[in-house]
């Protein structure tokens, strides 16, 4: 392969393959390197599946809601592979006074930024989705919300951009960046050393420690998520579900299998081996969440489970920015746990960044410098 | 949480010697399994186990499985059944489903004893009910009394494909013929050869080109293939049959050493996906052992030493064992699995043509590929000796590790030597007493006793029977040669049971004089 | 069709828990008590399990010991149960198993 | 299948490797539980997606009621083949837990369990 292109992408996970995709498309030539032996290695399969603007910050929020009125729809077609995209809404389940608390702030914030969003009570909610128990009070809802298959997702970005000629590297670490009179243009891997225009770290918690070669730090930690599949089941309700405490999260996929996210509570200070491991008491955890809103899912039989590191930056968006003091460094990492339903946006809008052309989309609220101590 | 010393998964005859080998030095053990009963294989293996004595060789498989148990009972094992281990996490924890809840538990060692699985091959039809693994057919027969079907084709001839099809046999059932993409046998040939003189086709150098049938399976046709294993065409052939069972290997399930963190590789030798491991069978990760199958595919004999040595040195790292005591179980178990190790079929042979046995004898390649040994090969081997009177003949022509011809005959007739793996020759200098415990003894069926001169014109030939009906003394009916196919007339004239023979019949037949070395078995009119 | 062995040359006779009966597909079978429901349905000639959710193709025992869960069926009123692990009790309700339900795929229905 | 020259890793994914052809017996179901054929998963190859893994997450071969017992061992085989490299190029299959398929309600329920 060749070692110079126009754009170098460190990172072959959603975030990664869509910039390569859109940038290709636009007629730069593309290298992506990614760490793992494996493509979408990170949080891209790890997550449930949600394509939804509901309970998004409004500093990101202008990417959801133009992925789903643009890019979504029509995503299968324009890539030639199925990504299982189905807009039949996204219920934020509460079954607390409290939670239902929280979920009226996050419809306060959608509908403020034009976002169709309401509350709605338990019995509407079972009216539109009749398999919800009774400890379910409220929920807010977004019609427009849903869900995709996000490991078909980010394989089909990776398939359709190696289609328009990226070159993909794997089991590559970036072991540097260097400089060239100013400007960012050298990357230097475990693999040899490319060279190109414009280098975009896309690699989640990975573009800090390779940030910083260039003087730049991201403020984000790891957190280790999972996530669980099921059996196939007969169909029951296409919608995207979540909790006001986001205790889990998913849907059911066109398989028939039910893709559930979710946590314990304890993945800032659980051990790790070095390997992101699934916690012995994560799945249960998640199990009793489900079954509590889904008690119908108590015999579905678990499958799989499965764990991944995630990016958290410290105000929970991400940075999606050309970095000035940089010449040639693009930064989309830090994307906190929800960057998949938002992905093809951020792939479009990155290639405006690699052209330096006015983005579509206003990402004004993500940029880098925006990190400020305490008042 | 609850703590243990060490936690045994799989109960097999791998994880059940290592939990024995644990429990008795001290050590709290507990094994998981996750079937109702224990034993792992050992209950489906209804033949006398190949080895020495120290390998419980002549043993039924079944039996070998009970004495484990009863032993594992009293060195104190905790066995726990309808167990199944969902994970071992971090920190040697285990999380184990036992009926309707989980448990975690951790342990400070942790021997991975969970055995194999089965591999498949695939071919048109390859999922209509009716082919089966033949695990299956073992399951369904040997523990549940279910005939698998009525007429089967068996694909694979390892010892699995060549064990089951005897065992099918057994059961009843007809096997039309054994298969096998492979040029030649890959199993033991006495395996092979008990098969064959019963009448069943080997057809090497065969697979499978479809499994006929809408809802189930109702014939199979096999082709010939080339060097690359592409059909060749005009060489198909038709068998109605109602089930196909397929024994073309095992793989390590070692799929919880992989979620422990254990390095593993891909070593074709041992199977396919397995830990890398010492000679204590450690595994990269401390306190983590691996025995048995799922650290490289052998037979049952070798699990249970591996077994003993995972529970010797877990027990070790436990700090249980003084270094003395030591340093004599490790000398036992290491001769005895290097003794198991040796010959034809170490695992360091496979994949390779072998052309002589030890002994400079050139194989019979009729054995490869038809399953007997020809009629002009049988006379090199060192166990077939004519003399006047009863004397045996000892058809056994391949460095297999197995001795208990030797150890059975009360005169010291049959000499294997030292190394179990040389081909058993007759001593001329001591006399045959035709006490039959010889036959009965042999694992691959391979002795005779034969008287060749009778003096009247005919010959007795004493055989092993594992069939029902047994045939009535004075029944007339066909002597069969090697290959399966009449030799001649043959009348029982005798038949002898005893507990020492463990349900094998001796049947004497006789037969004209001329067909004293091709008489091999007896089929009732 | 397969049937039972009632002796067997090494193994002697089998032990076997008490007569039960049980239905499949709403025909009225007998089987023992604790014998997988697989070896019953065996015992009795059943040979398809199942029928698969994209193809349609039918499908049996194949490992018989828990692993290829090839055998599963509808076991009172529960999908996916592996015939070949789960003991059979008197008055089980056993289904063939359409995709993961109890009813027959359209071309199919003559069949069942 | 000729073999490829030189293809001694699978990291260059747009490295040249032999060219798809169709084969009477791409319609054979390879993984049983998910009834994903030979023809699939050889054209995923084709697509880009070189490892296990890869095929497992698109296709969901491996990734049903078995969890890939069966089926592993042939498709690493036939990425091998399409590849034209040994199987032992191919990465092995992550282990996941649990083992068996398991009800929620059980994964759900931790109680102390006296096996004693």
């Amino acid at each position: 392969m060749k070692n110079t292109a126009d754009v170098i992408v460190v990172g072959a996970g959603i975030i990664g393959n869509a910039i390569a995709y859109y940038t290709a498309k636009k007629g730069h030539s593309v290298i992506v390197l990614e760490k793992s032996e494996i493509v979408g290695n990170g949080g891209s399969s790890r997550n449930g599946g949600g394509v939804r603007q509901s309970g998004r910050d409004a500093r990101e929020l202008p990417l959801a809601m133009y992925g789903i009125e643009n890019l979504w729809p029509g995503l299968s077609d324009t890539l030639g592979y199925d990504v299982e995209y189905v807009k039949k809404g996204n219920l934020r389940l509460g079954k607390t006074p409290e939670h239902l608390k929280i979920l009226e702030g996050l419809a306060a914030t959608g509908q403020r930024c034009g976002l169709d969003m309401r509350m709605i009570d338990g019995k509407e909610v079972r009216e539109i989705n009749p398999y919800m128990s009774d400890e379910v009070i409220g929920a807010s809802w977004c019609p427009t919300d849903g869900h995709a298959n996000p490991l078909k997702a980010t394989l089909a970005f990776y398939m359709k951009a190696r289609e328009l000629g990226v070159q993909f590297l794997t089991s590559a670490t970036v072991t540097n960046l260097k400089k060239k009179a100013g400007k960012l243009k050298i990357v230097e891997t475990d693999k040899g050393t490319f060279e190109g225009d414009t280098v975009i770290l896309a690699c989640g918690m990975g573009a800090r420690p390779i940030a910083e070669k260039v003087g730049i730090d991201i403020p984000m930690k790891s957190v280790l998520i999972e996530a669980l599949i099921t059996e196939q089941e007969p169909e029951m309700f296409p919608q995207m579900l979540g909790t006001a405490e986001a205790d889990f999260y998913g849907h059911q996929t066109a398989h028939g299998s039910f893709l559930f996210g979710g946590s314990s509570g304890m993945e800032d200070v659980n051990a790790d081996n070095g390997t992101p491991v699934t916690h012995s008491i994560t799945a249960p955890c998640i199990c009793r969440g489900i079954i509590k809103y889904l008690p119908r899912l108590a015999q579905a039989k678990i499958v799989r489970t499965w764990a991944g590191w995630m990016d958290h930056m410290v105000d929970g968006v991400p940075v999606i920015d050309r970095i000035d003091e940089v010449p040639g460094l693009i930064l989309a990492c830090g994307f906190s746990g929800h960057g998949f339903g938002i992905a093809p946006a951020v792939g479009m809008t990155v290639s405006e960044l690699v052209e330096g052309t006015k983005t579509t989309v206003d990402i004004s609220g993500l940029t880098y410098d925006r990190f400020k101590a305490k008042a | 949480m609850k703590r243990v010393d060490l936690i045994v998964i799989g109960a097999g005859p791998a994880g059940l010697s290592a939990a024995i080998e644990a429990s008795s030095r001290g050590l709290s053990t507990v094994v998981f399994d996750e079937n109702a009963r224990p034993g792992g294989q050992l209950f489906k293996q209804i033949h006398k186990f190949f080895g020495s004595k120290e390998h419980k060789a002549k043993i039924r498989g079944f039996r070998i499985g009970q004495t484990l148990l009863d032993e594992a009972g009293k060195a104190g094992v905790d066995v726990v059944l309808n167990a199944t281990v969902m994970g071992i996490y971090m920190e040697k924890e285990v999380v184990v489903r036992i009926g309707k809840a989980i448990e975690h538990i951790k342990a400070d060692a942790i021997i991975v004893a969970t055995g194999a699985s089965e591999n498949m091959v695939t071919f048109k039809g390859w999922t209509l009910p009716g082919v089966i693994g033949a695990g299956a057919a073992q399951t369904m027969m040997n523990l549940h009394g279910i005939k698998p079907g009525s007429r089967i084709l068996m694909l694979g001839t390892g010892n699995v494909g060549l064990v089951v099809s005897f065992q099918l046999l057994q059961a009843g059932c007809e096997v039309v013929a054994l298969a096998d993409a492979a040029p030649s046998i890959g199993g033991y040939g006495v395996h092979a050869a008990k098969v064959a003189r019963t009448g069943v086709p080997f057809y090497l150098s065969h697979t499978i080109v479809e499994a006929e049938g809408t809802d189930h399976v109702t014939g199979v046709t096999i082709a010939e293939v080339d060097h690359s294993f592409n059909f060749i065409p005009g060489t198909e052939k038709h068998f109605d049959v109602d089930t196909i069972c397929v024994a073309v290997g095992l793989s390590p399930m070692s799929q919880l050493l992989k979620m422990a963190g254990c390095k593993m590789e891909d070593n074709p030798k041992r199977g396919g996906q397995v830990p890398i491991i010492d000679e204590h069978g450690a595994t990269s990760v401390p306190g983590i052992f691996a025995a048995g199958d799922v650290a490289g595919i052998e037979e049952a004999s070798s699990a249970m030493i591996e077994g003993r040595q995972a529970g010797l040195y877990a027990s070790e790292y436990l700090g249980y064992i003084q270094d003395d005591t030591f340093g004599e179980g490790e000398a036992d178990l290491d001769a005895a699995l290097s003794g198991l190790r040796q010959g034809m079929f170490a695992p360091g042979n496979k994949g390779k043509v072998i052309e002589k046995t030890d002994e400079g004898i050139p194989v019979s390649t009729s054995l490869l590929h038809h399953g007997f040994v020809a009629d002009d090969e049988i006379e090199r081997f060192p166990g077939v000796t004519h003399r006047s009177g009863v004397h045996p003949v000892i058809e056994c022509t391949q460095n297999i590790p197995c001795n208990p011809c030797q150890d059975a005959c009360p005169k010291k007739c049959i000499e294997v030597g030292e190394h179990i793996t040389a081909l058993p020759h007759i001593n001329e200098d001591n006399p045959c007493i035709n006490c039959g415990m010889c036959v009965a003894s042999c694992p691959g069926q391979a002795i005779f006793l034969i008287d060749e001169d009778c003096g009247d014109g005919t010959a007795e030939i004493t055989l092993p029977y594992e069939f029902l009906p047994v045939p009535e003394e004075g029944t007339a009916g066909t002597a069969l040669s090697r290959d399966g196919n009449p030799v001649c007339p043959a009348t029982v004239v005798k038949l002898r049971t005893s507990k020492a023979f463990d349900q094998t019949v001796l049947l004497t037949m006789k037969v004209p004089k001329a067909c004293a070395m091709q008489a091999r078995f007896f089929k009732a009119n | 069709m397969s049937t039972r062995l009632t002796t067997h040359p090494i193994l002697g006779t089998y032990e076997k828990g008490p007569k039960v009966n049980f239905t499949y597909d709403g025909k009225p079978m007998t089987g023992y008590e604790g014998e997988p429901i697989a070896m019953a349905l065996k015992a009795a000639g059943v040979m398809v399990h199942r029928y698969t959710s994209k193809k349609h193709n039918p499908r049996g025992i194949f490992c018989a010991i828990g692993r290829c869960t090839d055998c599963v069926m509808i076991v009172d009123g529960k999908p996916n149960v592996r015939t070949c692990m789960t003991p059979l009790k008197a008055g089980m309700t056993i289904q063939t198993q359409y995709g993961v339900s109890a009813e027959p795929f359209p071309e199919l229905e003559e069949k069942a | 299948m000729s073999k490829n020259k030189g293809l001694t890793s699978l990291n260059d994914r747009s490295a040249a490797i032999p060219p798809f052809v169709p084969a009477a017996d791409d319609d054979r179901i390879i993984c049983r539980c998910e009834e994903v054929t030979k023809g699939e998963i050889r054209k995923a190859v084709h697509a880009g997606l070189w490892t296990l893994t890869e095929i497992r997450r698109y296709l969901r071969c491996g990734m049903g009621l078995c969890q890939g017992q069966t089926c592993a061992k042939l498709v690493k085989g036939i990425i091998a083949r399409e590849l034209g490299v040994s199987p032992a190029l191919i990465e092995p299959a992550t282990s996941r837990s649990p083992m068996r398929p398991t009800e929620m309600e059980v994964i759900a329920n931790e109680s102390e369990v006296d096996f004693k």
